[in-house]
């Protein structure tokens, strides 16, 4: 799965973009959410305050329940301030 | 309809020209540009860099887009946005709306900007006095986007 | 405030760069064009031509614009707008307002060209192929103009 | 008084502006409308319905009840078409 990090979510997790082997449980963006979390303290940071975070997963804008599969490149951002 | 993000400065005379040019049906063309300030609600800046989702934010901006077109009769549209590097006075994003009757014009230019705030992946990192500062989404944006309806994307958070 | 009364044509970007340059607290500037259409609510127009009032004109033109400042926190307003001889696709006038915020520039912007066309005394003469023909004043301007409040000046008429 | 006639106004009157020597009695736009109504057929028409030419004294709006003086500019034009 790619993942992708913007803005201080980039920050704090120290990269902008990882291939990551995602294992079998995780199907939608909570579970891997959590799962990230539990790869390291920077990640445990960047996620600690869900509510601050927003999800695509590939390049549309994605919830808690959204799947995600093998192939699909997720990321991570804070709310938009463009404009 | 014309997306286009980029690191250089545009050139709102001639961009205007160009989605106008040979459309004799166009009564009415509204755009705004929106410009880096030189003070933000957090204090002074001397610069700020726009960070976004490359591939998402043109997706994102063709979606504003087309949502504009089907609420109002529109001869064209156009979205301009910068990243990068940018100081006080710099434009950010321009955005135009073009029509027979002025107030579609206007309604559909003022959709289009208060949806980008809210919908579009950018951004801003200020660059202040007292080091790098990255800019907290406004109630006050959200709020503007919520005058024109749900908006389809970003309002679901991860709670 | 600018307010310029010609017959040539102008550069929206040029114009948008002189009342912006360095003034580091406008966040947002909006503006619109109006351009002559080939067809018109009475038919298919070869050219019009726009008759004006000189001397008054420009009062009521800056009249309106200090209107605007009295209502909405702006940095700097434009009003131009030509006459004589145009053809489709020509542009008639040309309002922007700039403001730190967004909201400002839109209704400021969109109250100077609903007033400039209820008080402003410009008269449209259309060149149809069925000869010259006045265009009549729209009770939809009226309506727009009145979104706004009351106008000071041309409600009142003779009766 | 200086008088200035604007678009089908100016047409069916056949000039742009003239400078009348108004007699004393008229002291406002409705005695000059009625003044100028007598005139000839031109002015009759131009003035035919009133509730369709506007008014301007010294370049501001005017009423039927605005004053009119010696030394004025008043204007006589159909509503605005501009913008």
């Amino acid at each position: 799965m790619r993942l992708l990090y913007f803005a201080w979510v980039r920050e704090k997790i120290g990269m902008s973009r990882e291939d990551a082997n995602v294992p079998d449980g995780v199907s939608n963006v909570g579970d891997l959410i959590d799962w990230l979390s539990g790869r390291g303290r920077e990640y445990e940071e960047a996620f600690a305050n869900k509510a601050s975070v927003r999800v695509a997963v590939n390049q549309e804008y994605a919830k808690m329940d959204t799947p995600v599969k093998l192939n699909d490149e997720v990321a991570f951002f804070p709310p938009v301030t463009g404009g | 309809m014309v997306v286009r993000v980029q690191t250089a400065p545009f050139d709102a005379g001639k961009e205007l020209a160009l989605i106008t040019e040979g459309n004799f049906n166009i009564g009415g063309v509204c755009s705004f540009i929106g410009l880096v300030r030189d003070i933000t609600p957090s204090g002074k800046i001397n610069a700020m860099t726009l960070e976004h989702y490359p591939g998402m934010t043109e997706k994102a901006l063709q979606k504003i887009e087309c949502e504009a077109h089907d609420r109002w009769p529109l001869e064209s549209t156009l979205i301009l946005h910068r990243y990068g590097k940018l100081y006080p006075g710099d434009q950010i994003v321009f955005v135009a709306a073009t029509s027979s009757h002025r107030h579609a014009a206007f309604e559909a230019c003022h959709f289009l900007i208060d949806w980008l705030k809210t919908q579009a992946p950018f951004w801003k990192l200020e660059d202040s006095p007292s080091g790098g500062r990255w800019v907290e989404a406004r109630a006050r944006d959200d709020k503007a986007a919520e005058r024109w309806g749900h908006g389809p994307n970003q309002k679901p958070n991860l709670t």
